[in-house]
């Protein structure tokens, strides 16, 4: 067993990002995550693994120094909020359209515009759908608790590197700032140089051997035929993820008559609301989504014939809903419960709004 | 045993850091814990709090409407807090600055003049330490040496010399508390 | 005695590098980015240093540098090739990095990568080739535009009221104590060409010891965007574009070389 | 005395004809061709190739780097 | 009848902005779209109505210049390509957060990244479920048509000023590109200050007169029940204009069996794709949503039990066809047909796509 | 003489204009922010343009100035105030538009929209409240953050080689051609806040002569990211901040006023 | 009606400003037009086309795969686009550096020799003049005076003055195109 | 002789308690209260009232500005 600790998630997100052995961490301070990059500079990494951790002019900047140790087949991490990931966009495309692996932490606000600090889930689509411009998907991770926080970092780069895909994982302020027990992996070694060769040479910029022809990182092409073709190949490693890398955690849901679907921060007090149900005779179970992309599509699907009716809750005004709808393909009724722009909702709330919804209101 | 607790207090009076104690005392005899404060800059010399869940299962959901324990250092958090603790539940609170004291009949209600005594003990800084005391003694979740213990992990070892004197205000926290009947 | 005699394997005295691709060059007819191009590559040949750079080159005509480069690189998007360069640095200190940027990228959408990559001093080499416009999107008006010149979205020439001052940029980031050595050069001549490349063996020397940021800018012609064939366009620039923007070193070995030139303002 | 003689060897298919190279010759000895190569690009040659000193100025100078330059000392 | 001319859609959209009274736009330069920005730096406009066009640093420069401009009450404008409306999205993020009114043009181009500088469609998430953080809308036009372009701003800026809200409008390279005949509305003036004065003083930033207070333009509210307010405030807005600000054209829809739903280029392509089947004797119809948020749900969803299966038509991996899916609740089969990555699918494409669904493929 | 007796409304000689609102300042006690807020505000009240005037605050500590400066206002994204306020004055030539940035917004994130509202010399008044540190989110290092100088993400001192160099980004823009009047205060002592005052009016006064942009950097405290009680505070601004970031006025009607005092270079 | 062509060259060929004037016509008499150009960097001393629809109805698709003319000015061109008429369509060109001429026989196919006749009048700018006229004698689809009223509009007015040369060009194209029989 | 005095009215409630004030007054007249006000702060006042001659150098610089000065002049 590792490491017991009573951490934040962005502490625990941060530590479990040097163990990983991750060998760059570039960021820009927004609340409610700047605990990650603070907690960082306090640990210096470089002393103890020889991780590089630099405080950005800007998110631009930072993301785009994400793309260019990412380029060089280095384990790179950064995080923001809301308003940050938005700038990030552009950056995403791009290190998505040039297949480049890399790690992102969104710890969402309340929006939209500057919003406010508190939690949200009001990012949903943007995750999940591409906020950035072209086809293409985030591997997107949504941990509800801290040790999830830790543990989707290795989980989040074994992701990135099998599929050479950006991995974002989606929590929020409460996620960030709440203090749980957490286990924490033993350290890994960084990747030495001569490992990333062995591993990476096929594709990562790291200087051409006379082994080999040059590499090179690009999201362009200017052949719109030859585009189509790279077009192809991602939505292959897409169908590839859907098929194979799909999470979800079903609590109580053997015997439901009802299911609440939730996720991440939604998740942890619908769990509350699930026990507040069946103390009082509700037969209703809690099926949370892990990935956001790719969905639990079949697997929620499975409850059609099962559930009279599902009730979709998430910090936002509905986003969700859209891909429970999808899933289930309109066989069960779905009605969306949330509060939003910061609020969170309580346990009694959902459980009210599951009542509502039994009632058929 | 699952016990679901709120502090709530001005920034100043250690309120998180209290409750961290407590949630590390909880790790340390293999219980589950969460710690949720408010943040943000509203903070800035104004209230804080934070809900801290100790239980011997999973933890559900770290943010509540209602708990079984608040701990109350300030009126603001009085006015807001003293209708979340359950039927049955515990109301500690230091009268040091509370005009309006609670008065709810279908709760235990204590008193622990924490403020007052730590000021007579010549250190302010245990103030929240003779609180947590006072709680314990009412809610013994987590046994001493354990909150000793949780005490050295949460705080920077040059700082464990502090430790007796921690020990000391608990020690007269849990000797001071006084319930209160309200008229 | 006859050609063929002459041209022989033995008696080759210049020919392109290797580390310049066979893959036909992308830009126009008499266009200095082809030049600037083989001087950086032979450069890195000479010094051997192939298997130890990565390029990064953002939007702009030399986006496609990667096909004409023989070295690893970085397509980044356009304005943050400084910021790619510095991911790429800060996790492979030892490595050569640099950029290759155009006026629109690097003095107008990347302006705050550009100072901040200088005042932190990375120890890469950058290098920003001025041509007083976009050249890739049609020839618009660029920050170094010069006064009443005229570009596709200045048609009636750069009025500095309604659009602003050409930018010195480079002055700029000489005034910062990050950067280590600064200088403009040019590739229309061949005296120019010889120079630059001088200029361009200083700077990743800078580069290999690690003083900061080496800059090299290279004044040069854009054929389509001002509208002028190749010779003419070298004519232009040097009557027009070295007026405002003085050929020479600007700051070496950390230390500005002439206050007068250093002078931003226009 | 030993003379310098050159010669320039201009790959057509990829010359652009941009002229660049003519007035970097010290000796006049590169002109366009006539016709024009695959691109549509009149292509430069040596129209004088006696003067031609082999110095490289063109090619040093040649954007698409199409020039190869030959030398030989040439015993007058 | 206006004036007819024969322009690209870059140029009619710009000279629309010109006779629709717009007080600024604000761009920077991408393909394929410059044209807007050239047209207008060649027109001169500040001599013919006093509009003023400047050519920003950046994209981020210009998305808020756009949202100083419309803080004011100022009619502004602005557009740009799919890269940088990724960067514009923080921007967006705040203008929809602050409520204020303004067209942003996106022609869009195949991506991810730098992609192509063809033809695309693969923004419609971003541009319809926010690429941007969170909760929001923009009211989103389609232009299939070089008139729709100039068309679309005066609609435009109607819906932005009525709801207070941005309005995008999404073309792309081909409909950027293309020239067709245009009827050019007749010039309108521009509001003058007290005009502005008189429809905006309850809201807008433009100087704090003695009859009123101070006006605020914000999206900032630190106390989350006052943001969930505004956010619900937000929300009902969109209600509305789902309500009542839906657009659509139905092509040979009254007698068919089978739906092609697209639109934009795609509708265009799809246009004929409908000939060539009819002409065949496949009674299939032509189902294009003008507006892609609010989409036509209840319209299509009008369809169900009277056409057999829909080809959803877009140049995308599949973006409308979600909405298509939840507007018609699976009572219809729909199948995704698409090139992408700057690809532009043939009539004929299309053509095979629909006898594939029909024969069940 | 009695209190009572002198505390009569014919007798007063000060209290804060009504440019500024009743509401509760926001920042930490001691905080420069509100004192720099009422400068402003009394000038736009003694010039009579309160209905003239829009006021453009970025994210920071002042984000919500709008709670407390009695005028038209504008909540910016981080960094890009300068941009907002290039859309208010090309559109609204004839209002008074000022921006009121931090450090972090106007040398960190919005660099490229400082440098180039500056290169354009709109007709604005750019207020930088330099407080060498990221108030609002809890004490970052700022780009003015000074050598060694500890804050929550440089817990053990800034470090040059790592971390960047400090900007003297009020030099750098006084280079820039669009900059007419260009000024270093602070607020700490009745005769800086006079002197600021000053350079208040001033710096309004160029904007109404439409010369290009007036910029007043003052430099302020942040008592709680500096960790420092406020009194103690403004003693280390003057021994640590002042020394680097020297007061007086660095450009004037267009010419810089001391070429010593311009240098960028720390 | 409705006319759907490709025209496809050099960039310097004026096949984009061919197709313009075309479109203009058919505005002149009243027709709805489409003109769709391919665009972009790799037009830069490459290849350009453009699809032209002239029609009496609403235009569905302006990019198309098949075509009823083709006017093709360039070897690259045809190798493209000689397939992509349909049968019993036109195929006009110029042989001038066309080393593979067309083989169809499904298609009527025409030559029209343009840059030899514009050299031979002085001027190589009229040279898509001289192809237009070659066009409208085959497929009068618009009248010549529409042409010239859309060269108005086509054209700054400052170069209206070139209007007759431009005429003149246009009767020399529709007198001098050739009927091919591929072998 | 005419004696310039003056006084300073703090709002106790709005003043943080910060101490900015003191040293900026040449005459020593303010210090800060034993009591706190309700936000929790020691809030200024006139510790040495006749000290006070109305300079206003407190105000200008009391960053929350809740200090008014008060006036007169006394005839000796
Ligand atoms: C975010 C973004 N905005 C705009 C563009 C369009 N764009 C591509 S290159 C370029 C400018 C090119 O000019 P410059 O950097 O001077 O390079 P040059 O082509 O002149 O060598 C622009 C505006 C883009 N690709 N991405
Ligand atoms: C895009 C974006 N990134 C980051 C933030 C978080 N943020 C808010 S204010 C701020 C910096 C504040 O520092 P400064 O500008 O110096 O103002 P101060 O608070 O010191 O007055 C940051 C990083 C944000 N709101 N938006
Ligand atoms: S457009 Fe200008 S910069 Fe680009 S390749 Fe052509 S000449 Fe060179
Ligand atoms: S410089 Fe090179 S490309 Fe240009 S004409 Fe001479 S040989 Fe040809
Ligand atoms: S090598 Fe020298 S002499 Fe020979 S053609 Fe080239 S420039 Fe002229
Ligand atoms: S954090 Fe610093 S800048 Fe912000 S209000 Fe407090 S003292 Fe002022
Ligand atoms: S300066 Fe103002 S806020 Fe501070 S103590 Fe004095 S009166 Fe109070
Ligand atoms: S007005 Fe002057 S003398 Fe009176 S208290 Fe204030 S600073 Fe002191
Ligand atoms: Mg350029
Ligand atoms: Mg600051």
């Amino acid at each position: 067993m590792g490491e017991l600790k009573l951490m934040k998630g962005n502490e625990a997100i941060a530590e479990a990002a040097i163990r990983a052995g991750v060998d760059a961490y570039f960021g820009y301070p927004i609340t409610p995550q700047s605990e990650v990059i603070e907690y960082l500079m306090a640990e210096q990494p470089e002393n103890r693994t020889g991780m590089v951790v630099l405080q950005a002019e800007s998110e631009l900047a930072a993301i785009n120094m994400v793309y260019g140790a990412a380029a060089a087949g280095k384990k790179v991490f950064t995080s923001s909020s809301s308003p940050g990931i938005s700038l990030y966009q552009e950056g995403i495309s791009y290190i998505a359209g040039a297949e480049l692996p890399c790690v992102i932490a969104n710890v969402v606000r309340g929006g939209p515009g500057l919003g406010t600090i508190q939690p949200s889930q009001a990012d949903y689509f943007q995750s999940t759908k591409g906020g950035g411009h072209g086809d293409y998907r985030l591997y997107v991770l949504a941990p509800s608790s801290v040790q999830e926080m830790a543990d989707f970092i290795q989980l989040g780069f074994d992701i990135a590197y099998k599929y050479r895909n950006p991995v974002m994982i989606q929590s929020d302020g409460m996620i960030g700032q709440m203090m749980e027990k957490v286990e924490l992996a033993d350290q890994r070694p960084r990747w030495t140089d001569e490992e990333i060769k062995q591993m990476h040479d096929s594709w990562a910029a790291f200087g051409k051997g006379d082994h080999r022809e040059r590499n090179i990182i690009t999201s362009l092409d200017l052949d719109s035929s030859k585009q189509e073709k790279h077009n192809h190949h991602l939505q292959a490693k897409y169908r590839k993820m859907e098929e194979n890398e799909v999470l979800f955690e079903e609590i109580n849901c053997e015997d439901a008559d009802y299911l609440i679907v939730a996720y991440g921060s939604s998740a942890r007090i619908s769990m509350k609301s699930v026990d507040l149900a069946r103390a009082k005779g509700i037969k209703v179970g809690l099926f949370r989504p892990i990935t956001l992309y790719p969905f639990p599509m079949k697997q929620l699907n499975a409850y059609v014939g099962k559930v009279k009716a599902i009730l979709s809750v998430e910090m936002s005004a509905g986003q969700l809903i859209e891909d429970v709808k999808l899933a289930v393909e309109c066989n069960i009724p779905v009605k969306h419960f949330g509060r939003y722009g910061g609020m969170i909702h309580s346990p009694e709330e959902v459980l009210t709004a599951l009542e509502n919804l039994i009632k058929g209101e | 045993m699952t016990e679901e607790i709120i502090i709530a207090g001005f920034g100043g009076q250690g309120v998180l850091s209290m409750g961290k104690i407590l949630a590390y005392s909880g790790i340390m005899q293999d219980q589950e814990v969460s710690w949720m404060p408010s943040y943000g800059p509203e903070m800035r010399g104004g209230t804080a709090n934070v809900t801290v869940i100790v239980s011997d299962d999973r933890i559900s959901s770290p943010v509540l409407n209602f708990y079984d324990t608040a701990i109350i250092l300030n009126q603001q958090s009085m006015d807001k807090f003293e209708k979340t603790v359950k039927p049955g539940g515990l109301l500690l609170f230091d009268p040091n600055g509370i005009t309006h004291p609670p008065q709810r009949k279908d709760i235990k209600i204590f008193k622990i003049e924490a403020a007052r005594l730590s000021a007579e003990m010549g250190n302010t800084k245990i103030f929240n330490m003779v609180v947590l005391g006072a709680y314990l003694k009412l809610k013994p979740i987590v046994k001493l040496e354990n909150v000793i213990r949780g005490l050295k992990k949460s705080i920077p070892e040059r700082y464990h010399k502090l430790i007796p004197m921690n020990e000391e205000a608990l020690t007269m926290g849990m000797a001071n508390s006084v319930e209160i009947f309200p008229a | 005695m006859d050609i063929k005699d002459i041209v022989k394997e033995e008696n080759l005295v210049y020919s392109k590098t290797n580390l310049m691709t066979n893959n036909v060059l992308s830009y126009c007819p008499g266009c200095g980015h082809g030049t600037a191009h083989r001087i950086i590559m032979e450069v890195i040949d000479e010094l051997g240093l192939q298997s130890q750079t990565i390029g990064v080159a953002p939007v702009g005509c030399s986006v496609l540098a990667y096909d004409f480069m023989n070295i690893d690189m970085i397509q980044a998007a356009h304005g943050r090739a400084p910021a790619v360069a510095t991911g790429l640095k800060r996790t492979m200190p030892d490595k050569c990095i640099f950029t290759y940027q155009g006026d629109g990228d690097l003095a107008a959408i990347g302006t705050a990568e550009t100072i901040h990559v200088c005042n932190r001093g990375e120890d890469i080499t950058m290098f920003f080739i001025n041509n007083g416009i976009y050249g890739m999107t049609g020839g618009q008006m660029a920050p170094t535009t010069l006064e009443g010149m005229k570009t596709a979205t200045s048609p009636y020439g750069r009025d500095l009221k309604k659009m602003g001052n050409p930018l010195k940029i480079t002055e700029l980031i000489a005034q910062l104590p990050g950067t280590y050595y600064v200088t403009r050069q040019a590739v229309h001549t061949p005296a120019a060409v010889r120079k630059t490349k001088k200029a361009v063996f200083k700077a990743f020397e800078v580069q290999k010891e690690k003083k900061g940021i080496s800059f090299v800018e290279i004044v040069s012609n854009c054929n389509s965007g001002w509208k002028l064939p190749p010779v003419k366009a070298n004519q232009w620039m040097v009557e027009h574009m070295f007026p405002f923007y003085p050929m020479g070193d600007i700051k070496v070995d950390g230390h500005l070389v002439n206050s007068n030139k250093a002078e931003v303002k226009s | 005395m030993a003379k310098v003689q050159g010669a320039i060897v201009v790959d057509r298919e990829r010359c652009k004809g941009c002229e660049v190279c003519i007035p970097a010759c010290p000796t006049e000895v590169i002109e366009l061709a006539k016709e024009v190569n695959g691109k549509g690009y009149h292509f430069a040659y040596m129209a004088n190739p006696d003067a031609c000193i082999g110095c490289a100025n063109c090619a040093i100078v040649c954007p698409d780097g199409v020039i190869s330059v030959y030398k030989v000392k040439k015993t007058a």
